[in-house]
């Protein structure tokens, strides 16, 4: 019997300590900084290297560069750039080996919607989502600068 | 009240009565709804949190949504299932949880019916929703509802045995079946000679044996959720469903109210210099800690197992409880009469 | 003479407690179980096939999804098996982040354990309690990998961040925190009477069944047999620190029970000593080639998970994707013993039983 | 040469091609530091070229030398010559020790005399723990690898039996080891491999009704958008 009676004693001192629930859709859950949370793209850093879209394990990258429009700069500039976000798995792996980290993450994680295409964001809704951007970008999964050895 | 029941049957008496039944009605209702609010509330904050504090201020409108929720719900009857047997089981559970309220005694003034066999008529009625719960598990035509329902007629059977023989040494003290009169005879100021200290091992059976027979935990068999997923009432939805949650609460109502009144003294005050407090507060104050000591318990302990249940029952509280039976017949014996 | 029929129950893959999609069809003779064949595949997501196509860093986001309780130990085996293949060195400071994150991740497996096996046993507070104390940890997993559950955080040859500012000293404020509710959950359930006698003598075999089974973790250790992988075939730095590997007697239900709760204290000691001899620098990547191309050849290396001995093998033809890549995963083989247990016991017992195993079904079906 | 290197050098000429382009316009006053750019771009280049020849010379000096006796070898010559007195003499088919795995020691015996061969060394060198069962498709033939280890001694040892493409037959291990039972038939499931006499050969993962083994290499996908 005595088991029970600590074990009562337990939850009625539980009864009237602090409780730990958050009340989140109320107040926002504030996530740390590296929080893998949704993609924010630069386009003008983005330098059309297809890195990230064949690291991604789901192939939910799809971008596709332009030739330079002003004739003395060589190179390409990002035309289109869509992340599938019905697959994708927020793995970090895209941000890691971007070179010019074109592609950050942000803290954002609310992506729930009402139907499937809305899951598919474009270049321009990736660049507004422009708020908690992550700081601490560790790419190491990058080349080294100045090219490829 | 009284003057009603004695006086002579007219028209107006019946409706009075009737009236005063759906006044009672109404009172029951309240209390269910705001046992369960308080009952959630309770088990989370035992549990590190909250508990409902979204609908309404405070959460207080959370059971009435929930029942509202049970009011509007399509409830569905299985194809295949008995439907005359799964329509009437919800009605036999609830008939017998409300009409074995009218025995209680609140106050020296305030009570509904005055039978002298009170006792009696509460463990007779009560062995019905046992009834009920066989029937809706068998009716439901679903595997887990009928495990259930074979469960929980072991249990309930098992159970009621103890719980009526703990009680006998109550009536042995106080002499008579009639609620008011075992409360009579546990005044004298000091809540010592209160039923529960002389028949400590009554009330400790008793309290065993009522939590068995509301199904709560730790004997939750029938409808433990991990094992028998919602044992009889898995097919039940919509408002039969809540005729089911509504007798659970019913009789956690009536154990309780049974318990003040047989084993703490009903609406005697613990001390004399608190006699001027009147009665009425101390019946709802030794109510309130009972149900609370419920809520308590289902925070707390795991679910016990079948065979160890049907063991406890026959092997330990049975015998326990004759036990008290004799003891007390001697002290009777031995020191009243001799 | 009563003729009496055996009733076909279906457990699962919709039950709430089989710990996820995971079936077991019962033959019932009143409530005693008289045959039991699990079924399973419902979460089966065919990681080994994909694997083949994918280079081994694409690899590690889906190791974290076979066992989601336990994301860290599963990194860690395939890292550990590609790092064998091509003998990479791992800087020092690497292989203490790796150590300590994967002892944090077995202390928080064991509570969700803890929680959903008192659940299963009827008491609700106690997965409340486990969960909030988890919850500490999956912050700590937050701030350094940026998820918490999926951490993704390992790499070959290191791993992907360093230690932010701080999360040391957080780690090590944790320990002290988790031994004490440690001692409240013992006072909460570890003596009531009631579930001592829900676990004691169910589920019990022997040492010789168990090796037969080929059962490993605490579902070996409880009848007696010493073999903690940690301790029998050293990786990483478990050499350098000194713990106990608990053992059980008679092999039920409660040695199960206490061992991975004394599992939980020898964690948060080895956490202990590798705070106390943490290196101060030190980067956290070594050497590796820009493309990982792990030789031609076999590999098969193996860690001790919370659940038991989680193994990679690894077939390589020298390019950068495996040839085959096969999991030897814990629950799936700690299963087996499940149907020969279960003859004879009550539905009750199922669970119990079942609960005991600790089986998680996304490293079943794999 | 794989397309990643295709694309490193043509992605490092476009960053070289960046750099020059911005030499050329801040030509006029970098004279100086362009020809120290160009000095110092050239000395790296033959460094490199002198450290890779070194390194080449040192693989070759190697690669000659006999490589040390593995500290296992003596464990499978034991273990080898045990099965050919007991079992039969062309038992094995290859023996050998696999460095990568930490000097693991392999055998690859025929289907069938791996029963005996089973039996023998769970009795005789203590194997009593077989600890993964893995099927693997090598095109040419398909191959089931037992990994098994002595719980007490910790000696390990590896089996592989092959078997070929058309009808794979291999004797099941489950009357052994019963933990093979269901690692078997997952193999089974995945892969074809039929095991004889294994108690109840069915599907693990796949419906029961699945056509057509997953794991093959030859297995074209339900829906091949995947």
């Amino acid at each position: 019997m005595k088991g029970l009676f600590r074990g009562l004693g337990v939850t009625l001192k539980a009864m009237t300590s602090p409780k730990v629930t958050t009340s989140y859709p109320d107040v926002p859950f504030e996530m740390p900084d590296r929080f893998r949370g949704i993609q924010h793209f630069i386009p003008e850093l983005c330098i059309v290297c297809n890195q990230c879209a064949r690291i991604c394990p789901t192939d939910c990258i799809t971008l596709t560069g332009k030739p330079n429009p002003d004739p003395e700069k060589r190179g390409k500039v990002i035309d289109t750039f869509d992340i599938n976000f019905e697959i994708c798995i927020l793995c970090d792996l895209c941000t890691e080996v971007c070179p010019t980290e074109a592609i950050v993450m942000t803290n954002h994680f609310e992506l729930s919607a009402f139907s499937r295409d809305d899951l598919f964001k474009d270049a321009q809704w990736l660049t507004d989502n422009n708020t908690l951007v992550r700081k601490d970008n560790n790419n190491i999964g990058a080349p080294a600068k100045g090219g490829a050895k | 009240m009284g003057a009603w029941l004695n006086g002579p049957m007219t028209w107006g008496n019946a409706v009075v009565i009737f009236l005063w039944g759906a006044v009672f009605l109404m009172i029951v209702l309240g209390f269910v709804t705001y046992a369960i609010y308080f009952e959630r509330k309770v088990i989370g904050w035992m549990q590190f949190r909250q508990g409902p504090n979204r609908v309404g201020p405070l959460g207080l409108l959370q059971t009435v949504a929930d029942i509202f929720k049970l009011l509007i719900k399509e409830d569905t009857i299985p194809r295949k299932a008995d439907r005359l047997l799964f329509m009437l089981a919800p009605v036999l559970a609830y008939v017998p949880a409300f009409s074995v309220l009218a025995v209680i005694p609140y106050t020296q003034k305030l009570y509904f019916a005055d039978l002298n066999v009170g006792l009696l008529y509460y463990v007779a009625l009560s062995g019905i929703s046992t009834l009920a719960i066989v029937l809706g598990g068998w009716a439901s035509n679903n595997k887990y509802a009928l495990l259930g329902g074979m469960r929980s007629a072991a249990q309930m059977i098992s159970y009621e045995v103890p719980l009526v023989i703990s009680v006998v040494g109550v009536i042995l003290l106080s002499g008579s079946l009639n609620l008011r009169d075992i409360v009579e005879a546990q005044s004298g100021g000091w809540f010592w000679n209160w039923n529960f200290l002389p028949q400590i091992i009554g009330f400790a059976v008793f309290i065993i044996a009522a939590v068995s027979e509301l199904n709560r935990t730790p004997f939750d068999l029938p409808e433990a959720e991990s094992e028998l997923v919602a044992g009889y009432h898995v097919e039940y939805s919509g408002f039969r469903f809540a005729f089911f949650m509504l007798t659970e609460y019913v009789y956690v109502y009536a154990i309780a109210a049974l318990t003040t009144v047989l084993f703490l003294g009903g609406w005697q005050a613990p001390a004399p210099f608190l006699e001027f407090v009147p009665g009425i507060l101390w019946f709802l104050l030794k109510f309130v800690f009972v149900v609370f000591f419920l809520f308590w318990i289902r925070a707390t302990f795991p679910r016990i197992r079948v065979d160890q249940l049907m063991g406890l029952g026959w092997k330990v509280l049975l015998p326990v409880s004759l036990l008290n039976v004799f003891l007390t017949a001697v002290y009777i014996e031995l020191f009243i009469k001799g | 003479m009563i003729r009496t029929e055996e009733l076909l129950l279906n457990v699962g893959p919709q039950h709430p407690s089989t710990h996820g999609v995971f079936r077991i069809v019962v033959k019932l003779d009143g409530e005693v179980i008289t045959e039991a064949t699990p079924v399973m595949g419902y979460l089966h997501r065919g990681t080994e096939k994909l694997a083949e196509q994918l280079n081994y860093t694409q690899i590690i986001p889906y190791t974290d999804r076979m066992d989601y309780v336990s994301a860290m130990t599963n990194n860690y085996v395939l890292v550990h098996a590609v790092e064998t293949m091509m003998g990479l060195e791992v800087p020092e400071r690497a292989e203490f982040m790796r150590l300590i994150v994967m002892e944090l991740q077995r202390v928080a497996s064991h509570l969700v354990w803890w929680g959903t096996y008192l659940l299963d046993i009827g008491a609700m507070s106690p997965f409340l309690y486990a969960f909030r104390d988890r919850e500490t940890i999956i912050n700590l997993f937050n701030e350094l990998c940026g998820a918490r559950l999926t951490y993704n955080y390992m790499r070959v040859g290191g791993v992907k961040w360093d230690a932010p500012p701080g999360w040391i000293d957080k780690v090590s404020e944790f320990i002290p925190y988790m031994e004490g509710k440690l001692r409240e959950y013992d006072k909460l359930v570890s003596g009531n009477e009631i579930f001592l006698a829900r676990i004691k003598g169910i589920g019990k075999y022997d040492a010789a069944t168990a090796i037969d089974y080929g059962l490993s973790g605490a579902n070996l250790r409880c009848t007696g047999v010493d073999w903690d992988l940690r301790k029998a075939e050293p990786y990483s730095l478990y050499s350098r620190f000194e713990f106990d590997v608990p053992l059980g007697q008679n092999g039920d239900c409660y040695d199960r029970y206490r061992i991975r709760l004394e599992e939980i204290s020898q964690s948060l000691r080895i956490l202990k000593q590798a705070i106390a001899q943490f290196p101060s620098g030190g980067e956290t990547m070594g050497k590796v080639p820009r493309a990982i191309r792990p030789p031609a050849g076999e590999v098969y290396t193996r860690i001790e998970s919370p659940r038991g001995e989680i193994g990679c093998h690894i077939v390589s033809k020298g390019k950068a994707e495996p040839y085959r890549l096969k999991f030897r995963r814990p629950s799936f083989v700690n299963l087996q013993i499940l149907p020969k247990l279960l003859i004879g016991e009550t539905m009750t017992n199922l669970i119990t039983i079942l609960g005991g195993v600790d089986i998680v079904v996304g490293e079943v079906d794999c | 040469m794989s397309e990643e290197e295709k694309k490193e050098p043509q992605e490092s000429g476009t960053a070289e091609a960046g750099e020059q382009a911005k030499q050329k316009t801040a030509e006029a006053e970098a004279d100086p530091e362009k020809a120290a750019k160009l000095k110092a771009a050239a000395e790296a280049r033959a460094a490199r070229a002198a450290a890779k020849a070194a390194a080449e010379a040192a693989e070759a000096a190697e690669a000659s030398a006999p490589p040390a006796p593995s500290p296992k070898q003596p464990e499978l010559d034991a273990a080898a010559a045990l099965i050919r007195r007991e079992v039969a003499d062309e038992a094995l088919e290859e023996v050998y020790i696999n460095e990568l795995n930490g000097h693991m020691p392999t055998i690859i015996v025929k289907n069938d005399y791996w029963r005996s061969i089973a039996e023998l060394l769970k009795i005789e060198n203590d194997l009593t723990y077989l600890r993964n069962v893995s099927g693997v498709d090598y095109e040419t033939h398909l191959e089931v690898v037992y990994h098994l280890v002595s719980l007490q001694s910790g000696r390990e040892l590896t089996v592989k039996v092959k078997a070929d493409r058309e009808k794979p037959e291999v004797s099941s291990a489950t009357p052994v080891w019963a933990t093979a039972n269901w690692n078997e038939r997952e193999i089974y499931d995945l892969l074809g491999i039929v095991f004889t006499g294994h108690p109840d050969l069915r599907r693990i993962m796949m419906p029961d009704d699945w056509v057509g083994h997953p794991l093959r290499k030859d297995y074209e996908p339900l829906d091949s958008e995947v």
